[in-house]
């Protein structure tokens, strides 16, 4: 399927739009975070994996586990370790 | 629930409106409460010893006013429904001496609306979807390490980097 | 001793001047300064079960605003030099809703300008030579119990009362 | 000596001024304090006696304990417990 993530705090460097859109194979957000890092691996952003590796992934009204099933609309958000206040 | 009128929740671009003190004050004001409190957030010229001229917050705005409903919730679950709040946080760029986010509680007495304004700035900070880049005298930006919002029940695809004595707020799957 | 600007201590008579929360926000920042708490005293329509129309503080100004100095001055002993401090407290015939007193604390980080403001403001409620009369709805009067400020060294002439489970603020020699 | 006593709280119910004067017979606080409770009980004012035994004494400046002696210029004042904020 395909997702629209939308980016949030330094994943903001990773590219100069604020989302980035990757087709996945799968529909868990397991697979998805596990894709996204061999995105960034393939695309030359490996230093971004660790961050991957600590965020969570959430659309507009609640946070998203592993084992949640990708939002239906592909419509979802990747959240680094949050630092407000 | 909370109760109608008892939680003011907001985001505001600074580029359209400042965060106002005196009208959270007056939120959380009512004839029964003798106690208000209320925690004003400023960026401040040092960070780590490295001097900053101005901090850009980066915020997920949908998400972050249903997590502010939430978090006052449960704050409210803690004190009971004599409780009114209000949380705003400024989204933008911000310099020293700039208001970045405003807290207030207001309660019957005076304990109740230090833990309560306590204990809602902390959920603000270490679970609503905000981001804070600080800008430094030198020219150079650093978005900030901060907490993790992942449970601890997925399994790592990438191991997290391990959290160093230099990044003693980084909360790695906290 | 206090950094001098770093304490603003005032008692006002609400009929010349009203308490200002934001002057004191105002004060207690600082560029230095990320984190600022206050706590904001307001006259509450009940006290222990009867309708208050209003509070009379009596204050006996001049020690009052050298206790506020001596409390200031243990607060910055606690929490250390980068710390302002603000405490002002009204005196007269207040309605409800009037502010009685505003305290606020300045601080590099958050945690202690909640804790500072906390102790400062507990300071003054137990320590400041400061009585409060409330004005009942069915027009009866009554000075408050409060603590006393007697210590315990010396042999009482007269046998204080005993606090009762009705008079749960009274604390006897305290 | 004589003591003018200044009146907070609810020793403004003593009498209409606001300060009494009180001839003390010795120089401690704890000589007042007693004396204090005598002129009550001969002004038939004897339910305030309560009061005073909570209350503490003091100048513009600075408490003062029983032992310490009353300032030379006798003006001093009589705290009931404080209820301030």
């Amino acid at each position: 399927m395909t997702v629209t993530l939308a980016l949030f705090g330094a994943f903001r460097d990773l590219h100069s739009a604020p989302t980035l859109t990757l087709e996945v194979d799968g529909d868990s957000i397991a697979d998805l975070r596990a894709q996204l890092c061999a995105h960034l691996e393939a695309t030359g952003k490996a230093d971004k994996r660790g961050l991957v590796g600590v965020s969570a992934f959430a659309s507009d009204t609640a946070l998203l586990r592993d084992h949640d099933r990708i939002p239906a609309d592909g419509q979802l958000a990747i959240l680094p370790p949050v630092s407000g206040g | 629930m909370l109760i109608e009128n008892s939680l003011h929740c907001a985001v505001l671009n600074v580029s359209e409106a400042a965060l106002d003190p005196a009208a959270a004050l007056d939120f959380v004001s009512d004839g029964r409460f003798g106690g208000l409190n209320m925690f004003v957030g400023k960026v401040r010229s040092q960070n780590h010893g490295r001097e900053v001229v101005g901090i850009s917050y980066d915020i997920y705005q949908a998400l972050a006013l249903n997590v502010f409903r939430q978090l006052a919730a449960e704050v409210q679950t803690e004190f009971g429904p004599q409780l009114k709040l209000y949380v705003a946080h400024a989204c933008g760029r911000l310099k020293v001496g700039d208001i970045a986010v405003v807290v207030a509680a207001g309660t019957p007495h005076r304990d109740e609306a230090f833990r309560a304004c306590r204990a809602l700035i902390e959920a603000v900070k270490h679970r609503a979807p905000i981001w804070k880049q600080e800008h430094f005298i030198d020219g150079d930006s650093a978005w900030s390490e901060g907490c993790s919002l992942c449970g601890h029940e997925h399994d790592d695809p990438a191991k997290p980097p391990a959290p160093t004595a230099l990044s003693p707020n980084r909360h790695v799957h906290g």
